[in-house]
């Protein structure tokens, strides 16, 4: 899809506090509902409070294309998250979006290994709503600092095959990094075609991602976070560098608009 | 309806309202938020002669209300510009002013003399003055000789307008304006970034990959003021007032300091209209306040 | 507990936290706020030899985060300063510097020897660099040629410790900063304020009385930070950083830059305790940090 | 009264819209309620919206030392009062204060002529609480722009031997500037001795004041306001001109510390 760019006040349908620190919004807008897909983004201008200058990117978590919404899933980390919590139902949000690429699947697929850390998980449930009429097997790796920072896990209860939860300090499911749980689980696959992962998180679990893809010879696609200026191509802020220049010869693509969605192997993480 | 008419050099602007290079890609990223022929003028962001990738990552930092940029120029080179972007500009019923930057001095006259033979470009931008470049980058405007051997050089190899834009991190603006000014440039354009940094305590690390970048938005607003208006007193060319340009007041107090007209910069990133809702704020001030040609706001200060 | 002490020339402060000079009047005005002898030191509102009234109103504008400042050194002059100001200033348990500046070269040493007789005074810092004084200002620290022979006069005057505070409004701060060094300055103290301007739309007329104003306040940070850095590289005597401080963060980054100690400024105007926060702040990182010195900070910059 | 200064953080006992875009908030504070006078002022920190610096400065309106509470007034005219709407009973409100000197009462004085403009009537309900205890007959001139702008007419009610109002647009009271009622009332009154004027409001105000106090030769307090950006002397941001130079030399004394109260001869309006 190649959507007309749009800044637009959308009202807050609904305002939650859904775990320690996380929140999710639900927007009111038909042609997010309708159309986005998941790994695109919102660029929401936050209240403007604490010297904020710049909106903040948030994934496009759910949608429900009857009432026409769609939900945001945050966690406060800085100044613009917590801004945000200050919004209330009924209020407008100021967004910019449907934003940047998408996932996409193969023809070949028969295995989705979502691999989710933190607020990585983001993209995830609207990826199910997107290929959900696919004859695909789902497996979630899932993993947080601690028991009370999950969240949707209701809804992967229900559209999920295998689920694989991990905790940093073990309070819930396997304690240690999720990878280690990714590792095991891709050490026991027998077959490997149509195997594909996808995965979002902090750069740490995605340069670990990397590898492991990389030695198990299993595709992957990536959403990456950057710092965004404008989130609309307009600033070059947001560059990720490639393993060997693109057919154009661009060393750097952006985030933004040739992603966030990359593949895994094109891309270079600086860890 | 008041006249917003302003000119720059033999430049005709329908109004004074224009974007800053860099902060505006090459219009065409803003076309689908807007009607991008109710500006003044489109500035495109910096071109060279061959194309560059810009520099490593981060290139970005949010500071206290402004930004910190180190960029580095990522762009597809002139050639690229011309079967590229402007096949896009061209369509555009408003000012197309081309920004472009050489590494050495001798490159801005070769860009501006390969762009000459372009149609739909109304005039050019000179980026003396980007401070994240290692090839010369600020110093072509830090030094008033320099700046002006350069601008004549410039001078020669075009009959369209050309604008001088200056660097803030000098000790006398108006003395690189004087010297711009005695090259033969039809207006100057001031400010452009100011050399900032931010430190990440966790990792102790510049928050910039450069360690030091362009500080932008309205932070530096008072300051870019102030040389704005330095220049407006001593020099006799047009000056375009840049920085921190982010509402309707903002950009009428560059006009009443003495700018012929502005650019809209950081602010277009958090507010693709913030550029248009300018235009029609300085349209309904006029209004409101019976002003018949906006030529009456500029330089008007009352001291 | 972590060792904060710092040392600058001879002059051993406590902590690396101390008050700008003009923000923190003679330490009086903030005494029944916090106990003063938790600072490192404190510096003083500027003293000069005669009497000074100060600039018309209005002196102060608030801008967007920062403000602007035209206040003209109001002050009782050398000998009033001794009589009204010393016997406070001497029962406190910190170092206290004294802001001097003169209206010619000149009386910059003639003030110093006339404070030199007097007890309880630790080191002079010379304002070379006030932006609202009509006579001289600004201009003792644009020129380096000045700036040096003008230390090295002071040099003569006195054994105290001499900190050259340095105008941000040049094009390269660290030429200025090695001419005092040349000079014979102990340390020096950066920034003073931005040459700024604001303009109140609904009268036309500048908002502070003198037109442009010194621009201070957490908008400066990002490039008094940079011009912190730019003399840490280039000249061996300690740098004192100065330019929108608010919080511990602040103060660490101009640590980590490379600044031996910290002035806060215009945060103690909202919050009259920033600075003791401060101290408060860094003696709670380093203890996080098992830092065991100060000086493991100052100048870590991973780069 | 010499106070020592403080910051503090005070309990917000209630917070009320009283008027059009005109507050008022009930703050705890033992030692304001206990000791403040009519003039002195505290300077607030608001909430950090909007790119504020300062502290704004307001006059303490009334107490009640009962309840160890005491009220200021505000309307709403820039970023910073309209920060200030945010706040929510039960918060806190970081304070400094009391601030600066007040209005004093000479020995001989009968009548206290009180003149505000719009906000300028905060410090005369604690002028009368202040006074009460004299044998004083107070006159109130009050003037706004329009009928929906006065506050506290119910105190006045109760306390005041004579009361005119005004308005600009003649929605309320007589029509005009509250000025023009002070200047007829001046020139019907017989004697002059114990009349003194107490004047706060919007500069050209304080000025025709000033013009008539003079002429109808009648000893006059203002208070005055200017931009602060601390409230305590430190800044020196705010100095009121004087007519002649004080004992001491000085050109100009400091609306924060000198004042805000002067003696109205003493010093010059910029008109
Ligand atoms: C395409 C994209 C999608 C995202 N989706 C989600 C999401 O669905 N849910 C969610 O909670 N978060 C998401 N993020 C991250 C989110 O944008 C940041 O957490 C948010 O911008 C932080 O704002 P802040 O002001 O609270 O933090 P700040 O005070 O600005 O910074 C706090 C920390 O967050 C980091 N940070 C700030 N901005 C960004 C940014 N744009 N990208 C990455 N890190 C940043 C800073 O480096 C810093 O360490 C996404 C980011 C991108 C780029
Ligand atoms: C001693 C003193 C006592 C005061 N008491 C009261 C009171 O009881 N109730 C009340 O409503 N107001 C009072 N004021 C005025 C009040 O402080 C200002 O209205 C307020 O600071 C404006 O803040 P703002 O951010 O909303 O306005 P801004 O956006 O900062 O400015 C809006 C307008 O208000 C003016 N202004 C801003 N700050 C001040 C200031 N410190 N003094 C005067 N004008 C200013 C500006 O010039 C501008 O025209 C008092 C002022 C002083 C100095
Ligand atoms: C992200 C970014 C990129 C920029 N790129 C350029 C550029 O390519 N060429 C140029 O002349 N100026 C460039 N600038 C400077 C702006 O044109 C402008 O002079 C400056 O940002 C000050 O204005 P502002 O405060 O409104 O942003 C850039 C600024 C930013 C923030
Ligand atoms: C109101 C005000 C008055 C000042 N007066 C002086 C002064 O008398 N002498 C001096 O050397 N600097 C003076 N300064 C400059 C400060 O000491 C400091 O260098 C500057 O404000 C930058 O720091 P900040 O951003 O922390 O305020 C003054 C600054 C302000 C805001
Ligand atoms: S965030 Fe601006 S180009 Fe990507
Ligand atoms: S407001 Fe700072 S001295 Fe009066």
């Amino acid at each position: 899809m190649k959507d007309k760019k749009r800044a637009i006040a959308v009202p807050i349908q609904s305002f939650n506090k859904i775990t320690d620190e996380i929140y999710s919004i639900t927007l009111y807008d038909q042609l997010i509902a309708g159309h986005a897909h998941s790994g695109q983004f919102i660029n929401v201008l936050v209240p403007r409070a604490n010297d904020i200058l710049w909106r903040r990117p948030f994934g496009i978590h759910r949608i429900n294309a009857d009432t026409g919404t769609f939900d945001i899933v945050f966690k406060v980390v800085g100044r613009g998250t917590k801004a945000l919590t200050t919004i209330k139902t009924g209020d407008k949000l100021d967004i910019i979006g449907p934003l940047g690429n998408h996932f996409t699947c193969p023809p070949d697929i028969n295995e989705a290994i979502m691999v989710a850390g933190g607020l990585g998980i983001a993209p995830f449930p609207l990826f199910i709503q997107d290929t959900g009429n696919k004859n695909i097997q789902y497996t979630l790796f899932y993993g947080t600092k601690s028991k009370n920072q999950f969240c949707s896990l209701d809804f992967f209860n229900t559209t999920v095959d295998n689920r694989f939860l991990a905790t940093e300090d073990g309070s819930f499911g396997a304690k240690g990094f999720i990878t280690d749980s990714l590792e095991r689980y891709l050490k026991g696959l027998t077959a490997k075609d149509g195997k594909y992962i996808y995965v979002c998180g902090p750069t740490p679990l995605l340069a670990r991602v990397k590898q492991l893809a990389h030695r198990f010879n299993i595709r992957a696609q990536v959403s990456v976070e950057t710092m965004m200026a404008c989130g609309f191509g307009a600033c070059m802020g947001c560059p990720v560098p490639l393993e060997k220049p693109a057919k154009d010869g661009r060393k750097y693509l952006l985030a933004c608009k040739d992603g966030p969605v990359f593949n895994m192997e094109d891309i270079v993480f600086d860890e | 309806m008041s006249n917003l008419e302003v000119k720059i050099g033999n430049l005709e602007l329908k109004n004074p309202v224009t974007v800053a290079s860099g902060t505006f890609g090459y219009a065409e990223e803003f076309a689908d938020f807007f009607d991008l022929n109710l500006l003044g003028g489109i500035i495109t962001k910096t071109v060279t002669l061959e194309p560059r990738h810009g520099n490593p990552p981060p290139r970005i930092a949010e500071t206290s209300g402004g930004m910190l940029n180190s960029i580095g120029l990522p762009n597809v080179g002139v050639q690229g510009f011309i079967t590229e972007k402007m096949p896009f500009l061209r369509t555009l019923k408003t000012k197309v002013i081309v920004n472009v930057a050489g590494k050495v001095g001798e490159e801005f006259p070769e860009i501006v003399r390969i762009l000459d033979d372009v149609d739909g470009i109304h005039a050019y931008e000179l980026n003396y003055s980007c401070p994240n470049v290692k090839e010369g980058g600020l110093s072509f405007s830090a030094n008033a000789t320099v700046a002006e051997k350069l601008t004549a050089s410039v001078r020669k190899a075009t009959t369209r307008p050309i604008i001088a834009k200056l660097t803030p991190n000098v000790t006398s603006i108006s003395k690189i304006g004087l010297a711009v000014e005695n090259g033969g440039a039809d207006a100057v354009s001031a400010v452009n970034t100011f050399v900032g940094m931010a430190i990440d305590l966790e990792t102790k690390k510049p928050k910039i990959a450069t360690i030091t970048a362009g500080y932008s938005g309205p932070p530096i607003k008072p300051i870019a003021l102030a040389k704005v208006f330095e220049l407006c007193q001593k020099i006799s060319i047009p000056v375009i007032g840049i920085g921190g340009i982010a509402s309707t007041t903002d950009a009428l107090e560059f006009l009443v300091a003495g700018a012929t007209a502005i650019q809209v910069g950081t602010a277009n990133f958090y507010d693709p209209c913030a550029s248009v809702k300018i235009v029609q704020g300085i349209t309904g001030y006029c209004r409101e306040n019976n002003i018949e040609k906006i030529s009456d706001i500029i330089g008007s200060l009352n001291i």
